[in-house]
């Protein structure tokens, strides 16, 4: 069966893994010392077990992150969002996403729409034998399913923090079905299902554009849409609304911290060899630095600019540098990787107050974050590896928003016609845990007028 | 009347030092709340991720102490100088009228109450 | 020694693998492929405490959903009982728990009793060799009994939640004690011990009886001997008392989702053969969309029965939906699974009010969450899993329930008689936080009236 | 290359592990049953990502713990100092730290300084061959970098939490600086580098010396030369400052209990071999049973002492439970563990009170915690291990106490003379949240008088 | 004056109580405010990681009644019998005059504006 | 007396507006707090896990201005029209006579201190 791998093997890591295993193969004495074939297998689900789970907890995060940022009076309704976003990327993905998303090789239209669509998903037959495994050189498709379901479940969360405290509901979660269901999966297949930016030699390892930048996108055209918040900009002026609860944007920030470990980490999708196990480590110990370093030039930059550090564009910095890495977090070294999400950091520093500029109002900053640190991300692959192309990145980065944004702003138009997506004046300035939920986040905290 | 409401704004910071000198004059109680200010002392302005704005509302403190009319004007006294920084939004002290008090543990009313 | 996997293994994943595993054997071509011995070994005991500390993490999601469920006058004392109670479990299970729910063969009452009981936990030798292992084709001691003291705990948790702002602290604990060193090894030891409950193919893969209803039962229990809090009843109206911070509440939902993993995924006991993880991997896909499965239908009957959404349904109705998959994880469709997980959702939504209705105040929801759809899930069984009859599947409810109820209901009379279990009307009215324990969850917050 | 584990394995375990694998080796009907050379080191790599994972979370944990422990008014600073350190640790580490702390057997001066200072950390290559690994009989250098930082991290966590509302930002962010990059690693190097003290044959397994003491030590260096909380001590008395948000500081508590598992768990430094992973089972097994006898202690002294239950002594006596048994969680029993754990918790209760009799003010109870409970976990060690001495402990731990104290201090005095260490005592006031950096952690809740 | 403006200080648990059995006599409105009061009940000791300390304000609620000068004295007379536990700290019941009262919807003045 | 001490209950989303507007006709300070109402209002029902309730309190501002008698009206017409919606639940504007006024900071007195 075809490799689900294949297409996102870092290729220097990939020579180098394939190379040494045919050495190895051959060289005898050696071979008593292999990890045998499924041992391989196992460590490689292994994997996709343990980055699966921390992906997961990265909807955690995300609920966090968006809960401390909006007001009081939202909290209520971005927590029932992001519980709901979470559930429906889950049906969407099964539905029909994953087949869409993972071809194998077999096209309808070649290298663009998969030839499994539409599909549910099916996993491996109960106590399969290793000789009825689908693919025994990678690893068990439940494993690879729940590791792919929870990057496009992570896609759906950057969305809601956007469009968070003016948008209604059910409207949300329609466009989240859309958005998981197909358009995540369906652009993720032209790289990671070995469609025609794979073949293109477009490089993204965890999805830099795959993921976040297609958050992004799709938030963007959201944002547009739905407008800004009532009494954002005032005469000229920025109204800032600060987040009810830092506490908790801080933690849902180290969750996202902690979640990117298997987000890049698991995208080596093998740790059964040695240089495999070698990858992975370096993945995490450069996830790591780039947070590191977004973090720090937040911290740095806002203290020389508004003269006091401001946290939330420290966390948003931390981020930003986890999302300039996921693209490439196998061949820089630390200190370049550290730089890389320095670069992060300046962007989110920059790029807040900007989009304030246009009137585009996005309360938690994921545009900056992942959609502006995304393009860059993947602009830096060439960087550190060799096999990328600065024209080849920029092909995948237009393609990708281009297809992304124009769906996302067609799908959000036409929900906007038929049901509407903004509520009231009066509902927003109730608030939406009010008006549209009648349940209150903070009910017995009195709260400052 | 026998009795005034003193009603003083002053800056959180500022109510030990009222509460202890009340005490030592002899003010058995008073009530207390947080309330949100405007006045000369404009509000504040702060920086969030980039954008500058202006809190108009500044956190102040409240203090309701009902007294027997003699001590007024003591208790006025007492409260400006406990309270005073010399720093715009001090605050302010207002006397009114009180006609009647009650403590509703013991019945006593006027000055007994209070 | 006898193999405390074995009367655990999912009877479909144990017959291929066992099967699979002897063809392996003798076939030696493929020999050299095999997982050595030792490999399978260490393998198991990695799941152990990798699941292990993923349910042990559930403790936080336990506390932290119960913190945001009560009224901030009670939660620092619900904080303490949390805290506390994990702590007692871990005492009661090592000095007599473990070894009375695992005989290892040897009964004193046959299938009923442990012959093991009364005795400590002892953990392998220090840097033990293979030879000296306690079962070299399981996994290591410790891990085995870390993981499953993690359940043990779980078990006692959801108490808590149930009988939270009218119960004195020190008579819960006391009662949690008992729960943790004999009530719930006890019963546990029937099933998975290999006691009578496993001898006549009750199945029950993960907990949602042995686990989840026990809980619930002796919740059920403890709320029946404690009565409903002062005012919750009032001339036969119900008087919500809405919890006080949802976004802890939340944040523990997701981290009870995270552990779940854990928990339902552990269950396979081993993860050394290719069978073995690829049947791991199925579990942690389908607990993921039971999951999921719960919490839109909760979201969409509350919108349609309510219209509006209610967000503390929603998350029941995610844990309903982890509780439903728990007794048979493994052999549901990912579509069968999201399927028996919505069942958890309606549950949720009918059940929380009709306790209501028969006065039964059950603060975090943990009656219907854990007990009902715990009965649901092991009634499930047999609609995927052919091995599993309805007769011994209702049979083992009614066993493990009658028990449970009837022992934790007489702990609980007695407990009240001696000591007395509730707090004064007036302390309640003040709230444990200031009457029990002095001290606020929140000191600096101000309360709305 | 000289072998990163060697000076840590615990004795005992090492032993019987290399004992036994010599045997093996020779044992050719044994040997297809041994995991191969390749596998070890995988496994022994997998710990460390899976451990390191575990205690970067730690770094939410003393975050969410601090923030909850301070009152509202200076929540927002210590947010961002916890976000800060962490980064700092990250470029400290990398830096100079990491060659540093392990010479890998080339001193400058020998067992004192190590001969790689100063240079960069550096990983292995991109798709490493096992043939070009730094050392096969260990684990990738990535996951042991990324592991060993984690615990550098940890060691500047510890002290943000008892400087907390009165120290400047960027002072403290310096100091953090140098200890990650300098005090950390040099003390941490004559143990774990193989350097003099491990010579001498002192034993500290995870670190109750090494990291928990070092950072209790910064701290008392810091909170001398910093100076108590304004109106902390007024007239001999105590003023107590109550947390602004307990459920916050039990979720970090809580995190922290998980994240030990990989800190003391992944310290055994290998996985690979059967009785290397029932090593790692022993450990978490014992960690889990320290931390819940300091709870439970220091909730029963409590009671008794004060009539009332303190859940944040409670808090702490987990984590002192859990730093007593750092320094062996390997040889004792679950019961002797526990009770190792106990003494934890009685510390916390006696030390908390007599540190505000010496007026020095630490406001998470950091020193009691990490400083007094781990000097009492290393000193326990000859209790369970043979190879420990009393003598050797104590030197042990004397030699690193006066290093660290000393070191601190002078870099405290030195950074207080130059820029000053404290905020302004109106800015103290006003809370360093609106002083410092101009943003409130909880805007919208109004606060009590 | 014909209307008085009522400001009670009650504990916070009697609040239901109190708003209960002025529904009963026909109170349409009332305003309530969360307050931290200091009185002859001198406040609670409580423990705090092993240190004694004094909480000198103890929270009380504050009730703001409006009312025409008729009724003024069965107002106070219902707040009393329903506070009243006779425990110190049950707290006091003041009486101002009000001049004048608007209702903003209907723009009404005077007692009709209550 | 020669000022005035009015107390107004609004709105919470009309603070802004009521702010704004009295600043335009030169009111240079006043105070303001959270306060839970019950009137006419009866309060709203809400549904919490399928149980139905009321919320018999229901936020609003509360707003204190002193001022001078002679602007009195002209501050209540303002605050009126500027928080009037028509909805019930507007609430209402009480005016009570001021005895006198001191600003902490100067020690003005009288209108002085406003
Ligand atoms: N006319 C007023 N009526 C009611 N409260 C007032 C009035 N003027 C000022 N205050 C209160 O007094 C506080 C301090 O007043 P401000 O003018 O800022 O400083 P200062 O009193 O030092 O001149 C304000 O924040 C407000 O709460
Ligand atoms: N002179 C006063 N002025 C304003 N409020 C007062 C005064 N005396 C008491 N109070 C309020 O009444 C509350 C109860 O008073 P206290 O003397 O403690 O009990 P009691 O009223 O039963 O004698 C206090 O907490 C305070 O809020
Ligand atoms: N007699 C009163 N005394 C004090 N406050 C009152 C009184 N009547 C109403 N209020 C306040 O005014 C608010 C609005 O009053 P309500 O009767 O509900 O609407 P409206 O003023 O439009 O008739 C109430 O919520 C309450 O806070």
């Amino acid at each position: 069966m075809f490799n689900r791998s294949i297409s996102k093997l870092p290729t220097v890591g990939a020579m180098s893994a394939t190379v040494f295993a045919a050495v190895a193969f051959i060289a005898t004495p050696a071979f008593a010392q292999e990890v045998p074939e499924h041992g391989v297998y196992i460590l490689n689900s292994v994997l996709f077990l343990m980055a699966g789970f921390l992906v997961m907890f990265m909807a955690a995060g995300f609920c966090m992150l968006e809960a401390g940022l909006v007001r009081a009076k939202n909290t209520t309704m971005q927590l029932t969002k992001n519980m709901a976003l979470f559930s429906i990327a889950a049906i969407g993905y099964y539905l029909i996403g994953y087949n869409l998303m993972y071809p194998l090789g077999t096209w309808s239209v070649e290298g663009v729409l998969s030839g499994l669509f539409p599909a549910i998903a099916v996993m491996e037959a109960v106590g399969v034998a290793p000789d009825a495994v689908d693919d025994l050189s990678y690893a068990t498709t439940a494993s690879d399913y729940f590791f792919q379901l929870m990057f496009c479940a992570a896609t759906a969360s950057i969305v809601s923090g956007t469009l968070a405290e003016r948008i209604k509901l059910w409207p949300f979660l329609l466009f989240t079905l859309i958005l998981t269901a197909f358009i995540y999966p369906l652009q993720a297949s032209w790289k990671w299902g070995g469609g025609f930016l794979d073949e293109m030699g477009f490089l993204d390892f965890a999805g830099s554009t795959v993921v976040h930048s297609v958050g992004g996108w799709a938030a963007l055209a959201g944002a547009l849409v739905l407008g800004a918040r009532t009494g954002k900009y005032k005469d000229g002026r920025v109204v800032p609304m600060p987040g009810a609860n830092l506490p908790l944007a801080t933690l849902g920030t180290f969750i996202l911290w902690l979640g990117w470990f298997g987000f890049n980490g698991g995208s080596q999708l093998a740790m059964g060899t040695v240089s495999d196990v070698a990858d992975v480590s370096r993945i995490f110990a450069n996830t790591n630095a780039a947070a590191a370093g977004g973090s720090l030039v937040a911290l740095v930059l806002t203290q020389i600019m508004y003269r006091k550090a401001d946290l939330t564009m420290v966390l948003n910095g931390a981020l930003a540098g986890l999302v300039s890495i996921t693209a490439e977090p196998l061949t820089p070294s630390l200190g370049v990787a550290t730089l890389i999400g320095g670069v992060g950091g300046v962007i989110v520093v920059i790029a807040v107050p900007l989009l304030d500029k246009f009137k585009i109002d996005d309360v938690v900053g994921a545009i900056p974050v992942h959609l502006i640190a995304g393009i860059w991300g993947t602009l830096a692959v060439p960087l550190t590896n060799s096999d990328a192309s600065f024209g080849t990145q920029i092909s995948g980065i237009v393609v990708v928003g281009v297809f992304t944004f124009v769906v996302s702003w067609l799908v959000w138009t036409v929900i906007n016609m038929v049901v509407g997506i903004r509520v009231s004046e009066e509902d927003e300035l109730i608030g939406l845990d009010q008006a549209e939920l009648g349940m209150d986040s903070y009910p017995e905290f009195s709260k400052q007028v | 009347m026998t009795m005034k409401y003193i009603v003083a704004i002053i800056q959180p910071g500022r109510l030990t030092a009222v509460h202890e000198a009340l005490t030592a004059i002899g003010i058995e109680g008073l009530t207390t709340s947080e309330v949100q200010g405007y006045g000369r002392q404009k509000g504040k302005s702060e920086m969030y991720r980039g954008a500058e704005y202006t809190v108009h509302f500044l956190p102040k403190v409240k203090i309701e102490i009902a007294v027997d009319s003699k001590m007024a004007e003591k208790v006025v006294e007492t409260i400006k100088s406990a309270s005073e920084s010399g720093k715009i939004g001090d605050g302010k002290i207002f006397t009114l009228d009180l006609e009647s008090a009650l403590r509703i543990r013991t019945g006593e009313t006027g000055a007994d109450a209070l």
